[in-house]
């Protein structure tokens, strides 16, 4: 439709395609776009004194970004290859160079994804990250709050709220009957209860100040990896000031599972701070190791990282909408080859566009890339 | 002869039968005739009618604010009706979403959309004698984009808070956090989703200005035979697609922080609404920057199309050359150069580093230069020339007039010292309404008008039309002048009831005043909205050049068939050769062949 | 097609001039009776107290509705009295009406009297005419009937109404924006009070807080207000909270009959739409209802009358203690001691994040446990307890203010009244306390760290970004 | 008719001038409620007018200027129409000397304007230009939230002097809401946070006004030149009370000032007790 009346007899303006001509153009946009995103970097970068630069800490894998680089510039390169085959009409050289770049984009975004996974499981995630102590001991407070409601939420499906369900799980456990043993499902409703009374005691713990960080460390460390509900109601349980210690959790020793599982007595340090000794007589109910349902794995290990959440905002912003553009570029290239052997000279245009937007996305990481892996660390060699 | 007389022209030797069968013949489907249309005229005609009737709804919330300001905490009409408990009174939070969203639409929605999407889609392919644009899907793309952002707008009314009311600026923390304000809420998230949308059709438009610019250019149309309108677009183009990317940036940050958990702009340790403190380290004065580096040039986006437009209505109009083609092309190259640099004057008393401010007032106060020069020039076009009095010429004349009074006001606001004082009072409220309604609507009513015919073949009302002018100049300046004082007496903008504080008690009258005067000139846009439509079926029937202007579109037929026009144009000289003493009449279109041996194609209309 | 148009477009200008109408404000409790009796409930409020645009005030209220009372004394002249003011609450200008409550009666029907200036040194009160009855010495007069109500009506439409809602029920359209809810006059319950506990608000406290705002709260400051315009506010509050008081008792009482719910039941149980109509008509005729209404009415100004008495407020019986070490830590001592339990609201370390904040309460009106976990006030809106570490203390920062708090509470919330608990030094050591608790370090285990005495001044921070 | 328009569009500007004439004497100018009248209260706002005004008169003879060229332009171009008057406009391109001379004549008046105030502005905002007053320390930290001004003075020492300002609360310290007080005649500064959105610290009797951005603190310094009570209240929006941010700054002599102090100290301390005359001074035992 564009030429109803003919070609202009003598043509005005610069001698490239409209096409090409309006990609050009797109790529300025474009680069607006990532300036402001690198500018917003630069500026939180400078403005914030202690910028986290630990790699350790902020999980940068600085490897994966350097294969990451090398691996779309290898691609832009193949694209070139590609689109000189479709010149000289070589079209299933095209389509090879085609499908090995569609390749390597996969690779980036493997590699992408593996990175992002490795922030994912340390909670580097913005609006997540303790700025400071209290911070964090609230973040293993929220965590094992949402781990514990989620474990009650399985035991007792339904859409009761979390108080009622707790209700009705206390209800359900019964003493079990002179001689049987404690059915499984009872000893995960016992199990549940520890952890609701850990939970509920680390929450009075640190909004009392009764922790520092390194507390709240040490216990994550060794306490909850092996917590045992000890539920009993023999005498020898009673504290020195008298007080009842029907539930008692604390943590085991190797040694001391393996005198549990003897039947042999030995001595409990509770969380409570009292020191219990635990006859196999005196029990009532089996002790159940934490086994059963832990929880303990599955809280993050808490961290304090100063400019934290500023710090992780940038990198996904950044990195996500390059990912996304990698996206695009990839779906221009599905395209082509979409096309299988129809691929022909009329897709020249748009196989140098799409090349021109991936060299465009290229040149974006390798921007982002020294900004975000090799910056923090020079400057924390400086 | 050369007066222009719209009661005695007469249907001209192309029939517009025959023109009206060019246009509409193609295509026997209603929907790719009407709505999805990749003929730019028709995406013109859509943008132009969707704006107007966005006019409407901007106006309708500014007469809600007048109201409130004249009648404070009185029942409203219309918008009260949302609050029979109240009696109809509209709380507070009601009256900040009011000037939220007349500014969000009128900037949005009609300035830029009516300016860039009507006027540049209807023209530019016309004035340089291309067929079409040079990407029509993706024009006709950019009109449907509009929608996506009209419904995120509606639904921002549909929320609650009834509509976003963190401002135009939308500055952080009030629009990052949902509980600073009842229209922060998701009001604000479909807010930044509407202003995406409207991002990425100006986006689009303006790639496929800049393409069409570049390279579709009729023979002998070279640079500087390009009339005004198109340098204009042309530079508008350029900034948009180089300023906007940064706010959509900015937009999608925001979005992240208010729904991701990002903390660019949110500082920690805020405590709004009795919430708990927030964490982060990021700073608000980032999204100011980010904002108004966009915002400052889309001022001009706001502006340049117009100045183009009425130097080439007022060269026809006054029956002579433009006045300093070439300075006028590069004031406005230094305009939006300028531009780039001056977005900081927004942020004067923000707290950024003073010497900053230092930079940015002399980058602002040298903006008014190249300004002056176009108004310089205008009044030397019309020196000398005959006048024509009519509807588009009347509109010109304000344009310029109003435009005088925006450029100067603006350069107290230039001046840091005196901006400490008047920023963010009513002198400014005062300033860019001179500038965006008095300058760039009138240049647009004065449009409307001049391309009208080119449009539907038919000219709108001359009576209605001057009616239409002579109470909205009335009510504009009733309205708008006096709001330079109230900013000198300190009244900050944004106040839904000033007379709280006693220094200010004394500006109500003046306020009932203005509001008068709003509703004399909101009501008085119905007469507009009638003349076009009632023009549009029954005003008098015109031919290709009822105007006797120069320019290419005068050559194709009213309205122009499918690919514009019969054959190609060849461009011969410039746009402005009127009352060439060397020419019988006194117009002198652009396509005629040159009379004489030796001026050829290769004259260059300046010197 | 050219009618067709014009008609088009006077139709839709006659639509939107149409919208224009003004709209009633709903200046009644708008919860659910049955319709027969929320008319019964409107039509008697409104008698008694009129509705915004036509207040009717009911002479029993304790309310200074008008500008001023006064008795005219020895030496009056036709149009010239010399009038004993037992406390103007306003100016009185020129043109303000004059009305006869007691000692001459004034013919009826006869032209409104009205001042031409009063001299307030020498107590002179000159009207523009005689009154049509020469005045006689020992003369009841009232001043502006009304003018202080109305006065209050319109401030409070213009700094109020919006968050407390026209008839102030905290229900204003932005009321539900806001995280700690506008207060609801209707239970004639203020929270931060100066009252001795169980007793309702002195008028002093409701103007604290218009003056100062509530810290933390979207209640601000008034504080620059005219006393004339905070007085009329407070008379206006005091009004409302009346009105809605004796509507929400009047409502309460009904509900038990008559609320959509037991009449539906009723109807199950066999009854008749038009029985229990017949019967709540015979009940209001027998007056059975006014009578219980009156009663309750009565109390209720009889709270609000024994609110402003001298003895109402609490005054300590002893000086606060030094705010010493040993005070603080005593203090702190009985802030976690299990006699008082602070820590199950606030927290070990005053945080508002003790063991109430997380467990189900009890509602306090109905006995049953709450929707939710966590504490509640008495108008069901759910509360935090407050983080003493702030520094931000809702009823005001002064010991007094805090000792108040402790000796009876906050009303409306579960924050109870300690006052018999402890004795005089204890409840300062509270205090002393409390007001330590923000400059406390919040390190584990060091307790109360003071702050450091001031040595360097606060650097000026950059700017520059 | 094409007369009447040209008189319509030099009317205007004749009633635009006419109004800002008589605009001071009808209170429609700069804010009198202060003890100044419209005269700024501070030296420092003093120069401010005076640019407002350079810069006023300037714009007036350019507007004046054009309005007239402009409705010559108007008349004559109307003329030239007129029946039997068949002579074609005059037929130019523009002239390269007049486009020379009205981009450099402006260009020099503007950039003057420009470099004019520089001086000012630092004063204003550059921390070293403060005056020498001001580098003891600021007086009082002013937080800004939504919707009120709340206002922190340190604490009186032992000597009846106000102790310096420290970042962080001091138990010693006095708190108001809305009422800002400092000592007239002498430049003063204070802290400016915010507690929620962003603010704006607006003082108009002084021309003082500064955003209050979450996240910093800002020193303004600001110097009353008369005592009295001037009005402060907040400039950027900052959600749907903005109105209501109504607060006072009371300028007053420097007894007057420690007077406030000490009653501030006084009615914070009170402990609700009525003093009887045997006791004394009550106890200041927050003042430790």
């Amino acid at each position: 439709m564009a030429q109803t009346h003919g070609t202009t007899s003598v043509k005005m303006g610069i001698p490239i395609s409209r096409a090409k001509l309006g990609m050009w153009l797109f790529l300025g946009t474009e680069i607006m776009f990532f300036t402001a995103f690198i500018g917003t970097y630069i500026v939180c970068f400078f403005g914030s004194p202690g910028w986290p630069t630990d790699t350790h800490q902020t999980h940068i894998n600085i490897a994966a970004g350097g294969i990451n680089t090398f691996v779309l510039i290898l691609s832009s390169y193949f694209v070139v290859v590609a689109h000189e085959a479709m010149g000289l009409r070589d079209f299933a050289k095209a389509r090879k160079f085609l499908i090995m770049t569609m390749v390597l984009a996969f690779v980036f975004l493997g590699i992408k994804t593996y990175e992002y996974k490795g922030k994912f499981d340390h909670n580097i995630l913005p609006g997540k990250i303790a700025e400071d102590d209290f911070q964090a001991m609230d973040n293993v407070v929220k965590a094992m709050k949402t781990a514990v409601e989620r474990e009650l939420d399985s035991l007792i499906p339904g859409t009761e709220k979390p108080y009622e369900k707790q209700a009705a799980l206390n209800q359900k456990i019964t003493e079990p009957k002179a001689g049987e043993a404690e059915s499984a499902e009872q000893r995960t409703y016992r199990a549940w209860q520890g952890w609701n009374e850990e939970f509920n005691r680390l929450r009075t713990e640190v909004s009392g100040n009764k922790l520092t960080l390194k507390d709240v460390e040490e216990r994550l460390e060794t306490g909850y990896a092996h917590t045992i509900i000890v539920d009993t109601k023999a005498p020898v349980l009673k504290a020195a000031d008298g007080r009842d210690l029907t539930h008692v959790a604390g943590t085991l020793e190797d040694s001391q599972i393996e005198a549990y599982k003897a039947k042999q007595p030995f001595t409990l340090k509770a969380h409570t701070g009292e020191t219990v000794s635990i006859a196999p007589d005196n029990l009532v109910t089996a002790v159940i190791p934490a086994e059963v349902i832990d929880l303990g794995h599955e809280i993050h290990h808490p961290f304090v990282m100063p400019y934290g959440n500023l710090f992780a905002s940038c990198y996904f912003l950044m990195t996500a909408f390059h990912a996304i553009h990698v996206l695009v570029g990839m779906t221009m290239f599905a395209w082509l080859l979409m096309q299988g052997s129809a691929l022909n000279e009329t897709w020249s245009d748009f196989m140098e566009n799409a090349g021109l937007y991936w060299h465009f996305v290229d040149l974006v990481w390798i921007f982002l890339f020294p900004l975000l892996y090799i910056l923090p660390g020079l400057m924390r060699a400086v | 002869m050369s007066t222009v007389d719209p009661a005695i022209v007469t249907t001209g030797g192309h029939g517009h039968a025959d023109d009206h069968g060019h246009g509409h013949g193609h295509h026997g489907s209603f929907i790719s005739t009407y709505v999805f249309s990749t003929d730019h005229k028709m995406i013109g005609k859509q943008f132009l009618i969707t704006t107007l009737l966005m006019l409407m709804v901007g106006g309708a919330l500014a007469l809600g604010v007048r109201w409130q300001l004249a009648f404070r905490w009185e029942a409203m009409p219309i918008f009260g009706q949302l609050f029979p408990a109240q009696g109809g009174q509209i709380p507070p939070e009601f009256y900040t979403m009011l000037v939220t969203m007349h500014a969000s639409v009128m900037i949005f929605l009609v300035i830029i959309p009516i300016l860039a999407g009507a006027f540049g889609n209807f023209l530019i392919p016309l004035m340089i004698g291309a067929d079409d644009m040079a990407f029509p899907i993706l024009n006709m793309l950019s009109y449907w984009f509009m929608w996506p952002a009209i419904f995120c707008f509606g639904a921002s009314f549909l929320s609650a808070g009834y509509g976003a009311a963190g401002g135009w600026t939308s500055y952080p923390l009030l629009s990052a956090l949902p509980e600073a304000a009842p229209g922060s809420g998701t009001a604000q998230t479909w807010w930044l989703f509407g202003l995406t949308f409207v991002g990425f059709s100006s986006m689009m438009g303006s790639i496929n200005y800049m393409t069409t610019i570049i390279n579709m250019r009729a023979p002998g149309m070279t640079l500087f035979r390009m009339p005004l309108t198109i340098w204009a677009m042309f530079i508008t183009a350029i900034l948009q697609s180089f300023a906007l990317p940064v706010l959509t940036a900015a937009g999608f940050m925001l979005v992240a922080d208010r729904m991701l958990g990002t903390c660019f702009f949110i500082p920690s340790g805020i405590v709004v609404n009795d919430t708990d403190p927030t964490v982060g380290g990021g700073q608000p004065l980032l999204w100011q920057h980010l904002f108004w580096f966009y915002s400052h040039p889309a001022v001009y986006i706001m502006l340049l199309p117009a100045m183009g437009m009425v130097s080439d209505m007022l060269a026809c109009m006054s029956r002579k050359p433009i006045f300093g083609y070439k300075p006028m092309v590069y004031s406005m190259a230094a305009i939006a150069g300028l531009g780039f640099i001056v977005w900081g004057h927004h942020m004067f008393t923000s707290g950024m580093n003073p010497a900053l401010g230092m930079t940015f007032m002399v980058s602002t106060v040298m903006i008014a230069l190249p300004s002056a020069v176009k108004v310089f020039n205008w009044i030397g076009t019309m020196w000398g020339g005959r006048l024509v009095f009519n509807t588009v010429m009347l509109n010109c004349i304000a344009f310029v007039s109003m435009f005088i009074v925006g450029g100067l006001s603006g350069i107290f606001m230039a001046a840091v010292p005196v901006d400490i004082y008047i920023h963010d009072t009513y002198f400014i409220v005062a300033h860019f309404h001179y500038v965006l309604f008095g300058a760039t609507l009138f240049g647009c009513f004065a449009g409307i008008v001049f391309w009208f015919p080119k449009m539907y073949g038919r000219l709108m009302n001359e009576k209605l039309g001057k009616l239409h002018f002579f109470l909205t100049f009335i009510g504009f300046n009733g309205t708008f002048f006096p709001m330079h004082l109230l900013g000198v007496s300190g009244m900050p903008r944004r106040y839904a009831d000033p007379y709280l504080h006693p220094y200010l008690e004394h500006l109500l009258p003046m306020n009932q005043f203005m509001t008068c005067c709003a509703i004399l000139m909101g009501f008085s846009q119905f007469i507009l909205l009638f003349n076009f439509f009632y023009s549009r079926q029954f005003g008098p029937k015109c031919g290709r050049n009822p105007w006797n202007a120069n320019g290419l579109e005068w050559t194709a037929p009213s309205p122009p068939g499918h690919g514009n026009f019969e054959s190609v144009p060849i461009c011969h000289r410039g746009p402005y050769e009127y009352s060439d003493p060397k020419h019988s009449e006194d117009f002198w279109l652009q396509t005629d062949p040159p009379a004489k041996r030796g001026e050829g194609p290769a004259t260059v209309a300046a010197h | 097609m050219r009618s067709k148009l014009v008609a088009l477009v006077l139709c839709s200008g006659m639509l939107f001039v149409c919208g224009c109408g003004r709209t009633e404000p709903q200046f009644s409790y708008r919860e659910g009776l049955s319709p027969r009796v929320q008319e019964y409930v409107r039509t008697t409020v409104d008698e008694k107290f009129g509705t915004p645009h036509k207040i009717r005030v009911w002479d029993k209220l304790p309310i200074q509705a008008h500008t001023a009372l006064a008795t005219v004394g020895e030496g009056s002249k036709d149009n010239s009295l010399v009038v004993d003011i037992s406390g103007a609450s306003r100016p009185i200008e020129p043109g303000t009406e004059v009305v006869w409550v007691g000692g001459t009666i004034m013919p009826r029907g006869s032209a409104p009297v009205t001042v031409e200036a009063f001299t307030k040194d020498k107590n002179l009160l000159s009207l523009v005419a005689a009154p049509p009855a020469a005045p006689k010495a020992g003369d009841k007069i009232v001043i502006g009937p009304g003018q202080t109500l109305t006065h209050g009506r319109l401030l409070y439409a213009e700094h109020c109404q919006h968050c407390h809602g026209v008839a102030g029920d905290g229900q204003g359209p932005t009321a539900p924006y806001l995280n700690v809810r506008p207060r609801d006059y209707r239970k004639g319950l203020f929270k931060f009070t100066s009252t001795k506990e169980g007793m309702k608000a002195h008028r002093s406290d409701l103007a604290r807080v218009i003056e100062d705002g509530i810290p933390g709260t979207y209640m601000p400051s008034f504080k620059l207000l005219k006393p004339e315009e905070s007085h009329a506010i407070i008379e206006y509050v005091l009004f409302l909270a009346m009105r809605g008081e004796s509507e929400f008792q009047m409502n309460n009482l009904l509900a038990s009959d008559y609320s959509d719910a037991s009449v539906a039941n009723r109807i199950k149980d066999g009854e008749t739409q038009e029985k229990v109509i017949e019967e709540f008509v015979t009940r209001v005729k027998e007056g059975e209802i006014d009578e219980e209404v009156n009663q309750r009415n009565e109390k209720m100004i009889a709270d609000w009358v024994s609110a402003q008495a001298e003895d109402a407020v609490i005054v300590p019986k002893e000086k606060r203690n030094a705010s010493d070490e040993e005070s603080i830590k005593r203090g702190r001592e009985l802030y976690l001691s299990g006699n008082l339990n602070c820590v199950a609201c606030h927290g070990e370390s005053g945080l508002g994040d003790g063991v109430q904040t997380y467990s189900v309460t009890k509602n306090t009106d109905t006995g049953k446990d709450n929707v939710e976990p966590g504490l509640y006030d008495t108008w069901g809106n759910k509360l935090k307890p407050r983080n003493l570490r702030l520094g931000m203390y809702r009823g005001g920062r002064r010991p007094i203010d805090i000792y108040a708090r402790i000796e009876a509470g906050i009303k409306g919330t579960p924050m109870p009244a300690f006052g018999a608990k402890l004795t005089e030094q204890q409840k300062w050591d509270i205090v002393n306390y409390v007001l330590e608790l923000p400059h406390e370090l919040r390190t584990p285990g060091t307790g109360v760290a003071p702050a450091s005495p001031a040595t360097k001044p606060a650097p000026v921070a950059t700017t520059a970004h | 008719m094409k007369r009447f328009w040209c008189l319509f569009f030099m009317i205007w500007p004749v009633l635009a001038l006419y109004v800002c004439w008589i605009a001071p004497s009808m209170g429609w100018w700069f804010p009198f409620t202060g003890p100044t009248g419209m005269k700024a209260a501070s030296p420092l706002g003093e120069r401010i007018d005076d640019l407002f005004y350079m810069i006023l008169y300037i714009t007036t003879a350019t507007f004046v200027g054009t309005q007239i060229a402009l409705g010559y332009v108007l008349f004559k171009g109307a003329a030239a129409t007129d029946e039997g008057n068949t002579e074609k406009a005059w037929y130019s391109h523009g002239s390269h000397n007049l486009e020379v001379i009205w981009t450099i004549v402006p260009a020099c008046v503007l950039l003057f304007i420009a470099l004019y105030q520089m001086d000012v502005w630092a004063q204003y905002r550059v921390k070293d230009s403060f005056p020498s007053e001001t580098k003891q320390g600021a007086i009082a930290e002013v937080t800004a939230r939504q919707f009120e001004w709340r206002i922190r003075y340190p604490g009186l020492g032992p000597d009846g002097k106000p102790l310096p300002l420290m970042p962080e609360p001091q138990p010693t310290d006095l708190y108001t809401v809305n009422d800002l007080h400092a000592v007239v005649g002498k430049a003063v500064m204070i802290i400016l946070e915010t507690q929620d959105v962003q603010h704006s610290f607006f003082l108009p009797e002084l021309r003082v006004k500064q955003d209050a951005v979450p996240g910093l603190d800002i020193p303004v310094w600001f110097k009353a030149s008369k005592s009295g009570d001037y009005t402060l209240l907040c400039a950027e929006l900052c959600g749907w009370g903005h109105y209501k941010m109504k607060a006072r700054m009371v300028a007053e002599t420097e007894d007057k000032y420690l007077e406030f102090l000490q009653n501030l100290t006084k009615s914070q301390n009170y402990d609700g007790v009525p003093e009887t005359p045997a006791e004394g001074a009550p106890v200041a035992s927050a003042a430790e």
